[in-house]
């Protein structure tokens, strides 16, 4: 080696910068959002491993997402995308532990609640056919596949939307005549950084469409009490029903519920605690690296990539105006009225938009306590982003085919 | 004139070809809120039975135990698990409350939230019972060799 | 996507289940082992997995074990199942817990009791050949592989079983001129099952087999205390002498001694905690959902699977009585005389076989106390299985071969 | 006659055929039961050598301690585990109580089993010293950090 | 002499085949040494950097509250933390001697080292406000049910 | 199978050890260790698991290390190699549970002592080169590649070493006109060997190089203190300086410096306490059995393994030699004196280089507390060391290519 090869390897990551400075513009990218998780304390346990992620995959030279060969390994964050995302083991495995740290008795204590669930899912189809439509505009490259990973962010929940982003992306480079974005990380991105802004994104839309008598609306606590038989028929038979309609949803509802039996069962206290502890903690290190590690400043860096949030943002909000407006729809039909805010907990983001809706509830009437409704269509959103979820990897194969 | 037709059968295409995406979605979008909708219809239908059956299940319960001598009653389904009794209107009232309550201070504290003893339950199953076996195995003959200093 | 398409689309799942109706009877049998798990209590760790697993794998179209391709990565459980099934990774973490849990103590202070572990093993034997004359009478279609996994039930030691009904399968499948059933899931949830029903199996066949005088029998506690140099010396010297005389019991025996020796020696608390608590009990739920879906209807709905659990239950019986009898015989030669229910102690099973010893000891001499006597052939009996299966893996290939 | 000799023959072959997994069956038996026998009885020497070995370290002990002046005896094994100290016949009894009460009593109770405290305790190695170091280092410089508000 | 001439290269050239890979380990050691270098003193600059920022923003509160009135003293950086609050010489001379302390005693203890209950210490995230609103919910039904046996 | 033939199998293990008697040698090696290890309680953490892994790859047949193939699945460590070891994922992992509970405060409050960390890397070097100038001898087959993996022996850090071994070894196997030998195992051997050996190793050499006075010298504890905001941009500005100097650290760097984030960010405990304990304690479990796994005789009992030892000890020797000296050099060009002994620390072998120091320290002047001041040089050590691994990864293959 001559001094120059090696004054060539000191410079080296110089170099790559200068090549390619987007990598630093990621580094603040990377920053903001590291701000927001720890000084602003929004998801923090998300946000903490996806920003480092994005910084690690946009270091010099990339060790972190090399391709390996020529006894040099893989990346570690490549290898975890290959064997933990592109598998869908990692989202799958946080919903094992979601299930379990779940409670669904104030849905089941009030059935009615359940029903809220579907409304604010159309948030996700508003979303696809504005993608779909600014596609079409030739605004941005979206095609049919992006617009599904795009739609999913109005379900506010981020492992299925990593699981949809991913299983679409894998989708169009399977098929030789398509080909399709990588938008797993910025779909990721949107999602967890509009559920952190769920409290300033809701409630304008919410008293937009809804009176101060309607806010004020107490809903009493039905007698109905969920026994520990309908605690564990629950999920059992949740499994059932969606797999059965929904075939391609089986794998999130089945680990939802899995760990949700973990822990109603009562039987299992160890599995119900790894399930939720070491097992999901270990999971959100390293699903956060990788998903960070999908974002090169050369893939995030794209128009594609403001589409994205803008239609992201467009899913949180139709979906909580449609959540409000089904409640409505519910209220004209229905003897027993129910407070039109908690429709607008269906958008998921559990627990933030149930608490949202009490906290609203609470400012015109101090004595009013809707948390526990509002957990009902909150939870039953989870359960219906994922019905969605399948649907949209039954139905959009055989569209694009 | 033939360039024209072909020009316009074209530009049709080309419109096509845009808007044929859209009409997906929109066949997207119905089968997805139609699913959705009838798989938690579905699942509200089977929890609403289900809630029959326990008050069918209580009922019975109640007329069986005025039959008999007053006994304290035990549910079938709460025999073994305390905290998973009926909880009434007002329980349940309450408990929302104290989650409100529970809530609102948390913005500002960082209280423990995990109850690791109660995770460590043991059950009758048969590893679980064989590792409480050897810690009380353990547990008792330290205890007995400890005491046991005095008088060895 | 014409519109018929789209119907094809919602009805798949009816035309799944109307295709394969076994698999809706596969739910019944996942519901009935959920319920023995969660509502009688039996052995919830392995039976509430196992049976969420064969629910899983029998949900229309199969996501959870598809086998992947064309955009679609295969199915999360086939994935654990390849990679932890086959590989043996899962059953020898279980090992290095359970070793890891195991007090050998009671064995060391009174060493008879470690010969006493041997007896139990012939019930092993006594299926494998039962095996073999019914598949010789063609009644059923056993060969020698289907055999040695089926005489491993009366090991009652559940990891071991998966361990060589798994070994067995790989096997046959190597080899071209053989043909071999997949019978790891029957092979396990017989084990587990019969496991649960320790206390219904043995006690008529202990009482068959000894007078009133002889349960009565009272054992004294050896006066021979155990010294830490002791304990740890122990599993050091059976990794080494197992893995001399049969190699190819190394990989159990020695995990299940690693364990112990992470617990025994006392310095290294952090990594006797992990491989007891997190890892165990992840591996857990990971490999009881494995096993679950080696179970298809298809699959398990044989004739053989009948055939299954007749042998599991003549393999626990005789490995009961083999264990008194040898007992027995032992009490011929010597001159302090055992207990000889600490025989049917030697199935394994622990802790339930030993506690099965205790009552039956109390039932007749109230003050009489034999538990811990009983847990030196219990513990003894999971070395002689581990040392049953390294013959097993390392005779039956040279005679089919 | 040619072909009944043939058809006996393959009779023979046919029931040969039908025989022989059974007697590989009785090989693998006879392999299985005997070894695991040899295995276990070298396991029990060796059992019973160690027993040897420490009925030996503790007489030699008793001789030493015996001769010097009475002081606290403390074998060589047990320096650091006070748990893992010899158990005498009585204690061994008493603890063999101990287990089958705790079992008596587990069927309706669910006792915590874990001793997480236990589990946690630190040792002098490089690793664990560091974590316990930057955590009481840590502890330390927090809770003067807390008092030193007064002061500072 | 051609013979002698050639011997002589080779044997040069065997020296040097000898000696290249040490020329190359003196070449790996000098960017070595010299990277390492850079890399902590690039490393210190940067922490006397931030120390400066530090101080500066403690100077200009300390002049904000100095014109206001006289209210407890809340640095930015410390409002969510008490633990971090910077450590004045003393505390930190207080906090070696303590952690030196306790090292000295390690050798012979085994003192717990975690703080379990401050591990598990909730945030305002979603997920783990998801999780502690279903624990503190489970525990306030669970603690009405329970006293709601009496009047049921 | 002929009677014959079931001999052989009965005899295979003995027949192993006839084969190859070395496999007894690692025996009595390994058991060495574990008694280092469990009685005198030296790197307990690592030793059990190293120790067992030599056992277990020096069983007859080798089971827990075949290459498997024919039904038979590829040996459980071996497996763990593949996966864990050749693509840096445990030693990482490791780096990410050391990172979390590193605290780097004392560092942070005394900037002056960041810069000792380079001066104990000099023992790399020496060894490095030590290791060419016996390879030239011709006395032991050292080659650049050995050289680099013993010369980091000298950073006094397990997983950086086990890195780089693995690394060295991976380079030389994929370049055909390359020999080299695997010396991963005796490496990992002889770091941790030496670190558990720093007490006694270092305080010779320390008294050699400073007078009584220079041992006496007390440092104030600066009155500068650290804040919240310091500590947390510190990891972000090492991850990104380091990467950009030497792009190849980065992985090791980065992984350090986010467990360290998700510690100091206080916002994630949940992550701080997976990284630190149930994650790192199951890794140091898998990592020591696969690192002892390296070592079957025939690798392990060559000469070059006491080349190895020796310059092994050189390389520590020395590092604690150049750190002293150059807190020395500090001390002729500054006005503030610092106890030249602290540059020993830079050693790493966190934290009992600092401990050594605190102990003469107060040997000379029971009321000198110098433990925080060594704590500074001895993890900015790490920093140094993993700065040195990247040189090393990214100039040996240009030099070798
Ligand atoms: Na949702
Ligand atoms: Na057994
Ligand atoms: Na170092």
């Amino acid at each position: 080696m001559s001094g120059e090869g090696v004054l060539d390897q000191i410079l080296v990551g110089f170099e790559a910068i200068a090549d390619d400075p987007r990598i630093v513009a990621m580094w603040v990218i990377a920053a903001a959002l590291l701000y927001v998780g720890v000084a602003k304390r929004k998801e923090p346990l998300l946000l903490v491993p996806i920003s480092m992620g994005i910084l690690f995959a946009n270091l010099p030279l990339g060790e972190f997402i090399r391709a390996g060969g020529e006894g040099e390994p893989t990346g570690i964050l490549r290898t975890f995308q290959t064997v933990g995302l592109e598998t869908d083991i990692f989202p799958l495995l946080i919903f094992l532990g979601v299930g379990t740290a779940t409670d669904f008795s104030p849905m089941l204590s009030n059935p009615k609640t359940l029903l809220l669930g579907a409304g604010a899912q159309a948030g996700v189809f508003f979303a696809l056919i504005g993608a779909l439509i600014l596609g079409a505009l030739g605004w941005f490259d979206f095609g049919l596949l992006e617009a599904a990973s795009i739609g999913i962010i109005g379900g506010a929940d981020g492992p299925t939307t990593i699981f949809i982003a991913t299983r679409m992306r894998e989708l169009g480079e399977a098929l030789p005549h398509i080909e399709v974005r990588d938008i797993v990380g910025a779909t990721a991105v949107a999602a967890y950084s509009y559920m952190a802004l769920v409290p300033i994104i809701q409630p304008p839309l919410i008293k937009l469409l809804t009176t101060e008598n309607e806010r004020r609306i107490r809903m009493e606590y039905s007698a109905q009490p969920v026994s520990r038989r309908s605690l564990i028929l629950f999920p059992i038979i949740t499994t059932i029903v969606v797999s059965v309609l929904v075939p391609s949803a089986s794998p999130l509802i089945g680990m939802l519920m899995l760990g949700n039996l973990i822990k109603v069962s009562g039987v299992v206290p160890r599995l119900a605690d790894v399930s939720e502890n070491a097992l999901m903690n270990a999971t959100i290190v390293i699903l956060g690296l990788s998903v960070g590690a999908t974002m090169p400043g050369s893939i995030f860096l794209q128009p594609e990539t403001l589409g994205i949030f803008v239609l992201g943002l467009f899913a949180f909000a139709t979906a909580t105006m449609t959540g409000v407006l089904l409640a409505k729809l519910m209220n004209l039909v229905s003897k027993t009225k129910v407070n039109p805010m908690i429709g607008a907990a269906g958008v998921s983001a559990v627990p933030m938009a149930a608490r949202v809706v009490q906290d609203m509830g609470q400012k015109e009437d101090p004595d009013n306590y809707l948390l526990m409704h509002a957990m009902g269509p909150n939870v039953a959103g989870v359960i219906g982003t994922a019905t969605v979820a399948g649907v949209l990897i039954a139905v959009v194969p055989s569209l694009i085919g | 004139m033939i360039t024209t037709e072909s020009d316009s059968k074209k530009r049709t295409a080309d419109i096509e070809l845009e808007i044929e995406p859209i009409v997906d979605g929109l066949q997207v979008s119905g089968i997805g809120m139609g699913m959705t909708s009838v798989v938690l219809i579905i699942l509200a239908l089977s929890v609403r039975g289900m809630a029959w059956i326990d008050a069918y299940m209580r009922r019975r319960e109640a007329e069986q135990s005025a039959m008999v001598e007053p006994e304290p009653v035990r549910s079938e389904e709460s025999t073994t698990e305390p905290a998973e009794q009926p909880r009434t209107d007002g329980a349940m009232r309450a408990a929302a409350i104290a989650v409100a309550i529970s809530l609102a201070q948390r913005a500002n504290s960082t209280a423990p939230t995990s109850q690791p003893a109660d995770h460590k339950s043991s059950t009758n199953s048969s590893y679980d019972a064989w590792l409480t076996e050897g810690r009380s195995r353990q547990r008792a003959s330290r205890g007995v060799a400890q005491t046991s200093k005095g008088w060895r």
